[in-house]
């Protein structure tokens, strides 16, 4: 416990960390400071690329074994449940109508690239080592949880916009892609491959992160101003509940798959975090009545920062202790 | 210098449906628009901005379309299947045009 | 298809003073108004770019505003304590607008 | 509030002409215009956007130029000798503007 | 010929090659990853930036010599030159009128600066040197092709609308000014320079290709199915044609003035490659009737894919196997 | 003297100052070469927080001690005074108004953080040290000049449209709440901090600065030929004359407080700059009928080419003679 509590005060004091920290209070501020959307685009296209570059490359030099197939199984299962249990959970917590909860559910089935890349590199720090095929894990778990939330919309008697186009539209969605493609180049290339161009995706890596978090911080903390009032007590409850919930279940999923402790870790990261990018823009076309200003909030200025500051050091710590790193 | 009685029709609609305004304008032969992007806004549902927003979730693009008059009906009923459930806003001012054989 | 009259008010101003606007546009209840941006312009004080620039200093936004006629004044007063002092353009046009009930 | 008549004329042509079309704009005395980005669009030529791209080749800009309605014939004279022989739609909306001695 | 085949193997499961195919996959996929357009012209920036400075501190290491305005001389010859053989060989394969004729010869005397870039960057990843004052030779033959094309079309009787502002406008281009500058600022500055800011534009310089790739992929490959149709198989053989027809008249020009096996095939990657961003923004002005869908088309979607996966390996290996490396 | 030529020679032909003029030759060339404003504003927010986290691990190695305090206080002190000596100046040397009077000397007495950014590169290319506090008095420095220049139109009689939401405006801009959050962020994180991100702030750095230069030379050269005719000889001899004369102050307050020769070098360059990002945007607020052409002209095309050619090696030498380094 004491030593959680010290590397959850390690990590609070991060660049990372209170980059975001310091986006946040400069949108509570009302400063002006801003990120241009094409520059925060950038970055992230960066993260996406390098991240998924670096597991492509891990998985070239580990080899493949079949715990890769499960994990990835595992992943889909995950996003299809866990907005199951979201769905009841915010009945229990808040009185959102079934369209919102639905939204809801479907972010928390899915996942937070960012989160994820934040706890690599909390793992990396930590010198922990995890297999490179998480980030297809990452991957797999963006849009299984969309069609579990319509299915529980449909099943309380609900009904989405959602048609073929938008099903087409998830699975080729931008990040999906790019994070998918850039692990197979980095798999295919592999150590090599990563060689060329690690002063590009590696070195840097950690400065571009704390420049896209300094984003989010501000996109978050003007989101958090704006929707004053929308979120109840139960719903803030739900996004703080909801990630060791959804941690718990994950690691329940690595033990029996048997990942390594960072593995494990990382599995807890993407069950526990919200998605905030495909999502939102999904949930715009399926479920048009669904209000941004909860499931956007809870997602981005909630669930996020509780992740990023709280929770991973929580779920490292517990996947070590227990998997042993 | 000669011009021609013409409509333009402009659509602020959420980003995230665009090329679905975009299709069904096509598929009612409205070949002719013109994208424009918008910063930010205010409206029922709060205001928004762009400002480094990575997801194009919540933001909006405009829609600009020159068209003859007795074609307005056509782009207007086309344009409303998709902004009914949605979020956005159509409006139309009468206009004039150089060289009507573009439109 | 139905649709109901409108005024569409254009006001393109100094980026600088765009929440001074619509701040003084929220307080005359005027919520609905869409920000676009702008390259570049030419006017009595010179030709400005956005190109290269850090300052939002010389730059200027757009403003468009689909609001009832009976309406118009109320928001033509509250933008006119803005431009007043300020570089500014106001242009109205007449419109048509789907859906009345959203303005 | 008093406003005064004019005209509003939206001028979407190629990037790599703007600067043609202003330089013919102020040879005509036309000295005020706002020039907005333009994300995409549609027609005859096909489907386009400004996505990814370096070139200025494939892109446009829109030219916002309210004016009085006496010097609207100069105005679009100088643009059609540049439209003309190029892609490029112009449009013209009866307007209202404050402080007509801008213009 | 086998080495050949392993070299082109070898230049095909590199991360700049592989990246853009990710991003021609994502174009025909109708993915919405897309890279914005400020940070696309910023990649741009930096790498015109970075290409040029270092050849100018090559120069600077290596003195200048009389080869260098001999082989300025040669693309200047090559630029004009170039478009009437493309002119001709483009009556005999394609039925483009004379306008369209004369718009596609003028892409393929000037020059593509980015697959200048990655032919750099092969050659460096084989430990090739090359002449830095090639970056220069590009520069200058990025323009000529236009007025050569432009004269072709007139003495067939067609007319242009070239006018003194053009020439002006295409000379201050700024791809031209940046790449000319920079290495300017390369020579002058020279070794001392180039360790200031080395790790800026070394270091990552293969990192920001992939990811310019990945955009020049989506691009390319959203252009391929906007104009399906446009080019018939005529002007696909032309576009697979000249390059190698190019590529040749560039090495006996080398061979005469007497360049290195670098210099040579840099020499070979110029004339076989077309502009796809200079000319075609002069083109919009000086030819509006001829058609983007095919120009574009070809400089983008057909003759650039080819010389960066099979056409580039090819050059270095023939000069290299004529010069010696 | 020889020495202080030897050094400007030297500093005139580093990539940096050649980056400058490069941007203010394709300028007066009027070439399209242009950065995208969102790059742009990308590389300033990099450049703040690198120097601003900089300077804040510099604090947290060496340690606080009452200078900091007393720079803070003298950066104040010059804030606010500074304007008064360009107002007096301006009278002299022109005949602008008493409004345009004022914005003039607003900027004068405000700063320009790519001068002092620039500055900062110079001493570390010559090794000499300087205090890691000196972005937190840069930061200070930034708004009371605005305050001051106000006070003083309205003394002449004039009047501004200042209010409340300007004076929050003005503290809460972007460019000191970046500035002063990545320094808090550097001091909290210190060396460890610094160690996990300097390959991304330190590294790079001096090739971003040239980008950043290229295009505030494009900007300033721009600027420069539209406003042909609104600056005066008078105006032009104040551009000179104001930041040599604002360096010696400087060096006064540098040498009571006792800063070490980087030290009193970086308040000399403060002293001596005029800001041209954040005092530009609050007089379009204040005084919307002070001419841009006049105050942004002598700011960014007038002193800042001074300070940075000539300016900040002569300030540099000066404070190493004098203190010694
Ligand atoms: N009256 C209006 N005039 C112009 N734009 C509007 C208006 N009402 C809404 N909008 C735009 O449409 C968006 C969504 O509107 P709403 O659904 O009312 O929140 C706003 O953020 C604005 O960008
Ligand atoms: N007649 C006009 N039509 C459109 N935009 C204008 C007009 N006059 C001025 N503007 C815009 O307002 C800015 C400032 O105008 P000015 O104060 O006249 O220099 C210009 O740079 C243009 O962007
Ligand atoms: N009717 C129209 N309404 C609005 N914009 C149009 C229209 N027709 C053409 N455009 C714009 O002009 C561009 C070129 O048109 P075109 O030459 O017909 O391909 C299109 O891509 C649109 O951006
Ligand atoms: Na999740
Ligand atoms: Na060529
Ligand atoms: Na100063």
């Amino acid at each position: 416990m004491n030593e959680i509590l010290s590397l959850a005060a390690d990590n609070l004091i991060s660049p990372i960390i209170l980059s975001f920290v310091l986006g946040l209070a400069a949108a509570f501020a009302r400063s002006d400071l801003s990120v241009p959307e094409a520059v925060a685009k950038g970055m992230s296209i960066y993260l996406l690329f390098a991240i998924g570059f670096k597991g492509g490359a891990g998985v070239a030099a580990h080899g493949v074994d079949q715990t890769l197939v499960l994990s990835l199984i595992a992943g889909i299962i995950l996003s299809f449940g866990l907005p199951i249990i979201a769905f009841l959970l915010l009945r229990v917590l808040t009185n959102f109508d079934t369209i919102n909860r639905a939204a809801v559910a479907a972010h928390y089935g899915s996942i937070s690239i960012v989160t994820f890349v934040a706890a690599t590199s909390v793992l990396d720090g930590r010198g922990i080592e995890s297999e490179g095929y998480m980030v297809a894990v990452a991957a797999a778990m963006e849009a299984p949880a969309i069609i579990s939330a319509l299915w529980l919309l449909s099943r309380s008697g609900g009904q989405g916009q959602a048609d073929s186009a938008l099903y087409r539209e998830i699975l080729t969605n931008g990040s999906i892609v790019l994070l998918v493609g850039a692990f197979l180049i980095g798999g295919i290339t592999g150590e090599k491959g990563l060689a060329t161009i690690s002063s590009f995706i590696v070195a840097p890596f950690q400065g571009v992160l704390c420049l896209f978090l300094l984003d989010m911080g501000l996109v978050a903390g003007r989101g958090l101003r704006e929707s004053r009032g929308d979120l109840g007590l139960g719903a803030v409850a739900f996004g703080l509940i909801m990630p060791p919930v959804g941690a718990a279940i994950g690691l329940v999923f690595a033990l029996v798959i048997g990942l390594s402790a960072g593995g494990a870790a990382l599995m807890m990261v993407l069950s526990a975090s919200a998605s905030y990018i495909a999502v939102p823009a999904a949930m715009r076309v399926a479920l048009p009545e669904a209000k941004p200003s909860i499931y956007l909030t809870l997602s981005l200025g909630v669930t996020f920062p509780f992740n990023l500051v709280i929770g991973i050091p929580i779920y490292v710590a517990v996947a070590t202790q227990i998997i042993g790193g | 210098m000669q011009t021609h009685d013409a409509k333009r029709v402009e659509i602020i609609i959420e980003a995230p449906l665009e090329r679905r305004l975009t299709d069904a304008l096509r598929a009612a032969d409205v070949t002719g628009y013109t994208v424009l992007p918008v910063l930010g806004g205010s409206g029922a549902s709060g205001t928004w901005s762009r400002e480094g927003q990575v997801s194009r979730a919540s933001g909006m693009v405009s829609v600009v379309c020159l068209i003859r008059p007795d074609r307005l009906d056509t782009l207007l009923d086309a344009a409303f299947t998709v902004v009914e459930k949605h979020i956005g806003v159509v409006s139309i001012c009468d206009a004039q045009v150089l060289r009507a054989e573009r439109f």
